[in-house]
């Protein structure tokens, strides 16, 4: 009986040195792409074809960037990108907390109806409707301003469902504590309602940035002009149709549009990882 | 005052997504190319679709593939590395982490990375196949591998964030519960089947449902890595819906009635899940 | 049936150790009691005998035999959890029967073992039922039903009444000491309930932040406490603890050995004069709270409920009921004590000056 | 046949009503901006092009602006400038290309010239006839030949005279001899020919070597190529090359740069390509070190070559008579010979006016780089793709169903002339 249970803690040690291992590879797997894109982003052209290709640039060069700043006007994207991605959130939250709370905590005629369309919302992708709404946006002649990027996702039906489930967990009595306080409704929601609601608040913001700012689909579709254009389209820009596909240039395109989220991400990993985590539970 | 509330949300609500779907429906029984006249043909748009051209079946297939690969692959990784990086240790965390970043990152940026090491010239998975003797793949140009690789790179891309919120659930079970299984002498695989995946099947028909819908809606990553290629073996339905749409002389008729038969296969798919699936899973 | 010993087991969590150097038997086929304060550790020692939070340093024995490495599941105990712990997705029978099944126990065996466990537990019309379909006391058979039918030689149980109603819990615990008269098997009960330990156990083990306190079945440790942190713990209100003078021991008497009458008899070991400062007329008995002349407090617990909130009376006890504790609040007896007498003639005189 | 698609399309403008508007030339009046989209995208293309529009901008008395747009791909241009003029919000001008002219045109979306060539005395007799074809519609003159070009075998001298030839090839099969001699004598590390997918431009002229037609029918409303076994015949060809190794297997995507990239690091020695590309390709062989031959394009038995590129037309919906008359001003100037000789010469497309030719700038770079000249010749047996309304459509059809017999391989010959069968069912 004894020695049966010997092995036990051996085994458990080879167990850990093995997956050890393992997760040593699913961080390469994870992490080397990004470094890839680095690395290529400092190479030469003819650098980058090297095969096979070499770990580190043989000649560290910035012409890469340069190039990228020469041929595109990247202030332009960029600056799209931001106000885009500024304004969605804005227009979002000022639309979407107020919903959640009255949907959280008025009982009013028509309310279930109306939560099965905020629901049935969440369900219909914008790749369906963009046929329609193209052609409202044309016939609004918003095609050459950045209205089309914004105004189409004021409500994120998505926010509103995760706000209210974070509102509903707020214990009635405090609201009611507060009404005796003499609390107004705007008091109530401001002061109670979103410091409970946080983590929800900053998972809604979190997604509204990763979806505007990433968005392509939708400004591809809806944007007749390069002056409302966001990075995510410049990037095809910097493609030569006739020349070779300078990779160099590419990924340094493409490391300016990542490297805001990539240091937004660390900075706040911890954060952004356990309010993740906790959108899972609810 | 709850009236006031909700009507803004409701308002943008109805305007950009309710009026666009019965628009795109009504649209869908007309000749329609946002310049000439509406011209009404009854069924002959989805006819067409159907049993006339051979492109939409295929994209409808190759969504499908698509779809299922990476709702099977991505949920069996998330559960399995939610299983293994379950122990709250430093490189656990560091490794959940890295494994979220690429959710972050736009499905462009990522498809641009990846397109380059799938490069066939001197890409880097052709290089690390050479290192190990072996011969190269055609990758994108091949047309049985495009959509695998378009597979893969989503299931890359996402995998971190499904971790995330299996792991979540994981914690989220009493852990009497998994002490008391201990005591019972569960062996390990009944102990997942029996008590972890019962308990964790509401998270994970919410990631069936959400997987599978943004799944069907996949195009930046195609449309920047193959473009549908070669010939129409990664071409899928949103692609497809986006050509006949914006190019092919802008066939809004048809491509509206590629959109609805979408929006339908969106809501079977969904009220099936509620029905079926929805019936064996265990909600406390 | 099994003997349980703890030998120099350490556990601690991060940086915070909860158990030191702790050295303990618990008899075969006792009911024994843990029972303290919360965060005493009595949970965590439960948790090492069943294997589901291992001792961070020394040796768990079960029946002389060294379990350290031996898995949960095979060692022959079965747990009742505080919340129960019962599989939600399975049906009671199903819950019964998961242990026996992954056990290998026959088919035959499994349905003769549950058969007769759920007659016992009463839980024989609801087998088919899903736990979230039962109320709060047919849980609870179930996680006992569940415990029972593996036929453990040590029965765990980590505070199983606590999510009961009272009038349950009373019916309830009366229920389990019947079962264990019938099973003969080593029970660990965990409860920070007192008057639960002392209703139920055969063998009370006292643990304060970590430690033993004492060990000793319900009488014993009622009668004889060995310090003052048993003295006060068990019995309510707690043993009353006053000072005398500038001695450096302190003086202990329980609530319902007070004397009160308006003329100190000459024979007591210990008199004060007192007034009463609040009465609680509890039916069959009356708590006063009483003020000493020098300002410590004391309860007294009498069956006469005549007295009144501002009567100034005679506090007294007979030396018998005095307890005595050293400055460290270890309890200091007739025998094996040269200094007894002494501090018996210290209270007496305590008074008089 | 043509004929009577004319017919029946004028029928239908008249029926409309607004193909009954005859538009009058305007003088612009005021300072306007007007915008331009197009595909020039390559970098000796942008550079030409931004030079162009600075100039006009500069020198122009009248205060007209021009906006230049990329707007990608030729496709792109064609999808952004449709969708832009249903939202009502369309460029003044734009850049199209011959598949996408009949589409715009049949639907009375471009401008009729007529009165502006009548009132400036625009001689359109000067230009080149052969790159005339997609200027009239209809009785009108609705765009200006501005990136027109043909197709060119651009191939490694060298590599053809190390297995014998040191002349091109003057026929498709002395092509494949040679191709497949320098893919042996390489041991298969050396491709002999590569092509790109373009269906209605590179395929379409080997079909049309072989049925006279090419992949559209003369009256633009059929594909006899599928019945008549030409594009049967070419498709089983085309496989056979590549899985005999010696032709390349195009690249999905950007299969033109990754097609010159192996040219210059000389893993292939030959691929057709346009003209208009003819200033980058040479660029990119003389800092390679290859000694680049340019010439004429062969088909089964001979020559045999298409037209293709784009075109110049101002959109006559959502535009301003004011921002008409600029863009007309715009055009006039980028068909001046300055400007027709300087874009041949910077980027390699076709000369459009035949004054433009005998301009110092054109005979100075024929007489230095006989590809350029060669490219102008062999106008003389190179042609166009039908004028119809479907070709956009069916080159796509056809485009992506070669993509998924060459690249893809997962099909054979017969299964793709059958599937498109089916489609040209659907769609004619």
């Amino acid at each position: 009986m004894h020695s049966k249970y010997t092995g036990f803690k051996l085994r458990r040690l080879a167990v850990s040195g093995i997956s050890f291992t393992f997760k040593l590879f699913m961080l390469v797997l994870f992490l080397f792409p990004f470094y890839w894109m680095i690395v290529t982003s400092f190479k030469t052209y003819g650098g980058s074809i090297v095969f096979p290709p070499t770990l580190l640039p043989h000649t560290f060069t910035l012409e890469a960037f340069e190039q990228v700043f020469t041929r595109l006007n990247l202030w332009n994207y960029l600056k799209n990108s931001v106000i885009v991605t500024v304004a969605v959130i804005v227009i979002q939250t000022l639309i979407g907390v107020p919903a959640a709370y009255a949907f959280s905590r008025y009982s009013f005629k028509g309310r279930g109806i109306m939560l099965a369309l905020v629901m049935a919302a969440f369900m219909v992708p914008t790749q369906i409707t963009f046929i329609t709404v193209y052609i409202m946006m044309s016939k609004l002649r918003w095609l050459n301003t950045l209205l089309p990027q914004i105004v189409p996702f004021g409500a994120s039906a998505y926010g509103i469902f995760l706000l209210r489930q974070a509102f509903m967990q707020v214990p009635t009595d405090i609201i009611e504590a507060a009404r005796l306080d003499n609390a107004g409704e705007i008091k109530i929601m401001t002061r109670i309602m979103l410091p409970a609601a946080k983590s929800s608040l900053m998972t809604v913001t979190l997604f509204s940035f990763v979806g505007s700012w990433n968005s392509y689909f939708w400004p591809l579709v809806m944007s007749n002009a390069e002056k409302v254009r966001p990075l995510t389209l410049a990037i095809e820009r910097l493609k030569d149709q006739d020349a070779g596909i300078n990779w160099p240039v590419i990924m340094a395109g493409n490391m300016i549009m990542v490297l805001p989220v990539l240091l937004i991400f660390l900075l706040m990993s911890n954060k952004i990882i356990s309010s993740m985590g906790y959108r899972g539970i609810k | 005052m709850p009236y006031v509330m909700v009507a803004p949300a409701m308002t943008f609500l109805l305007v950009f997504t309710f009026y666009p779907l019965a628009n795109l429906v009504y649209l869908s029984f007309f000749r329609y190319n946002l310049i000439s006249d509406k011209v009404f043909i009854g069924l002959t748009n989805y006819r067409n679709l159907l049993f006339v051209k051979k492109d939409f079946i295929q994209a409808l297939k190759n969504t499908a593939l698509y779809s299922f690969a990476v709702v099977f692959f991505t949920i069996l990784l998330a559960i399995l590395f939610a299983l293994w990086l379950e122990k709250d240790s430093k490189i656990n965390r560091f490794l959940q982490k890295s494994m979220f970043t690429p959710y972050l990152i736009a499905m462009v940026s990522t498809a641009y990375i990846w397109s380059w090491m799938f490069d066939v010239d001197s890409g880097l998975l052709n290089a690390a196949l050479a290192f190990v003797k072996l011969s190269p793949l055609r990758w994108l140009n091949d047309s049985s591998l495009a959509i695998w690789c378009i597979v893969i790179v989503s299931v890359w891309k996402s995998l971190g964030y499904y971790l995330l919120i299996v792991l979540a659930s994981l914690k989220s079970i009493p852990s009497e519960i998994i002490e008391a299984a201990e005591l019972d002498n569960t062996p390990w695989l009944r102990k997942f089947f029996r008590i972890i995946l019962p308990m964790i099947s509401p998270q994970i028909f919410f990631l069936l449902i959400t997987i599978t819908i943004s799944s069907f809606k996949v195009f930046d990553s195609v449309r920047v890595m193959t473009n549908g290629g070669p010939g129409n073996a990664t071409d899928v339905l949103v692609t497809y819906i986006h050509r006949y749409a914006f190019q092919m002389n802008m066939r809004v008729g048809y491509a509206s009635a590629a959109g609805s038969l979408l929006l339908g296969i969106l809501m079977i798919l969904t009220v099936f899940y509620f029905r079926f699936a929805g019936r064996r899973v265990h909600y406390q | 049936m099994a003997k349980i010993e703890f030998l120099d087991v350490h556990k601690s969590f991060g940086s915070a150790k909860v158990i030191e150097n702790l050295n303990l038997t618990l008899e075969d086929g006792k009911f024994n009691v843990l029972v303290g304060p919360s965060g005493c550790g009595k949970t965590t020692l439960l948790r090492m005998i069943a294997g589901i939070g291992p001792a961070t340093k020394g040796q768990i024995l079960l029946d002389g035999e060294d379990v350290s490495n031996i898995p949960p599941g095979k060692r022959g105990v079965a747990m009742v959890f505080q919340s129960y712990a019962i599989y939600p997705m399975m049906t009671v029978r199903q819950n019964i029967e998961f242990g026996l099944k992954n056990n290998r126990v026959p088919k035959a065996e499994r349905e003769r073992r549950i058969s007769e466990v759920s007659q016992v537990v009463g839980l024989a019309p609801y087998l088919g039922r899903k736990p979230s379909q039962l109320s709060g006391g047919q849980r609870q058979r179930v996680a006992l039903a569940r415990a029972m039918v593996k036929e453990p030689k040590v029965f765990l149980m980590d505070e199983p009444l606590s999510n009961l109603d009272a009038k349950l819990r009373g019916a309830m615990r009366s229920e389990l000491v019947q079962l264990h008269k019938q099973l003969k098997t080593t029970f660990v009960y965990v409860t920070h309930d007192q008057v639960e330990a002392m209703a139920m156990g055969d063998c009370i083990i006292l643990m304060d932040q970590g430690k033993i306190m004492q060990q000793s079945d319900p009488e014993t440790m009622y009668r004889d406490p060995n310090n003052i942190f048993a003295a006060q713990f068990i019995g309510t209100p707690p043993t009353n603890i006053v000072e005398i003078g500038s001695e450096n021991f302190k003086l202990g008497f329980r609530p319902e050995t007070i004397i009160l009458s308006a003329n100190a008899g000459p024979d007591r070991a210990f008199t004060r004069r007192v007034k009463i400062m609040t009465r609680e007329m509890l039916g069959a008995e009356t708590f006063y709270k009483l003020c000493l002349e020098d300002g410590q407090e004391a309860m007294a617990r009498l069956t006469n409920s005549s007295l009144a909130e501002g009567d100034t009376l005679y506090l007294q006890v007979d030396e018998d009921n005095l307890y005595f504790f050293d400055a460290k609040g270890n309890r200091v007896r007739k025998t094996g004590s040269q200094h007894y007498d002494a501090m018996v003639e210290r209270v007496k005189r305590s008074h008089e000056s | 046949m043509k004929k009577l698609f004319v017919v029946l399309l004028m029928g239908a403008l008249l029926v409309s009503a607004q193909g009954l508007v005859f538009a009058e030339a305007v003088g612009v009046t005021e300072p306007i901006t007007i915008t331009f989209w197009h595909a020039r995208g390559s970098t000796v293309d942008a550079e030409w092009l931004a030079n162009s529009i600075n100039k006009f901008n500069a020198t122009n008395t009248l205060g007209i602006t021009v906006e230049g747009v990329y707007q990608g791909y030729f496709s792109d241009v064609q999808a952004k400038t449709l969708a832009s003029i249903a939202a009502g919000d369309p460029p003044t001008i734009a850049e199209i290309s011959c598949t996408a002219i009949p589409v715009l045109a049949t639907q009375d979306l471009l401008v009729d010239l007529t009165p502006y060539v009548e009132r400036d005395g625009f001689d359109m007799d000067n230009i080149v006839e052969a790159v005339s074809d997609y200027i009239y519609y209809d009785g009108q003159i609705i765009t200006m030949p501005y990136t027109r070009g043909t197709a060119i075998m651009y191939y490694n001298k060298d590599m053809y005279a190390e297995v014998g030839l040191d002349r091109a090839p003057t026929t498709l099969e002395e092509l494949n001899h040679y191709a497949k001699l320098i893919y042996e004598n390489s041991d298969g590390a050396v491709k002999g020919i590569g092509y790109t997918i373009e269906a209605n431009y590179y395929q379409h002229y080997l079909v049309q070597s072989l049925n006279g037609m090419g992949i559209l029918d003369a009256d633009g409303s059929g594909a006899s190529c599928l019945e008549d076994g030409s594009l049967l015949q070419f498709l089983t060809d085309w496989f056979e090359w590549t899985e005999e190794g010696w032709c390349a297997v195009p690249a999905l995507s950007s299969a033109s740069s990754v097609v010159q990239e192996n040219f210059n690091n000389k893993s292939l020695a030959a691929f057709v390509s346009s003209s208009n590309r003819a200033t980058t390709i040479s660029n990119n062989a003389k800092a390679n070190g290859i000694n680049l031959g340019m010439a004429f394009t062969v088909g089964y038995g001979g020559y045999s070559a298409p037209i293709g590129g784009g075109s110049l037309g101002i959109i006559n919906r959502g535009n301003t008579d004011q921002e008409i008359a600029a863009a007309w001003e715009f055009m006039k100037f980028l068909m001046t010979d300055e400007q027709v000789a300087g874009n041949h010469v910077a980027t390699g497309v076709l000369p459009a006016t035949y004054s433009s030719i005998e301009t110092d700038i054109i005979q100075e770079c024929w007489a230095e780089n006989e590809g350029y000249k060669l490219s102008y010749e062999q106008l003389d047996f190179a042609s166009e793709i039908r004028f119809s309304p479907y070709v956009s459509e069916w080159s796509s059809i056809v485009k992506s169903a070669m993509s998924q017999l060459i690249q893809g391989r997962n099909i054979t010959p017969e299964e793709v002339v059958q599937n498109l069968k089916d489609e040209a069912a659907a769609l004619f």
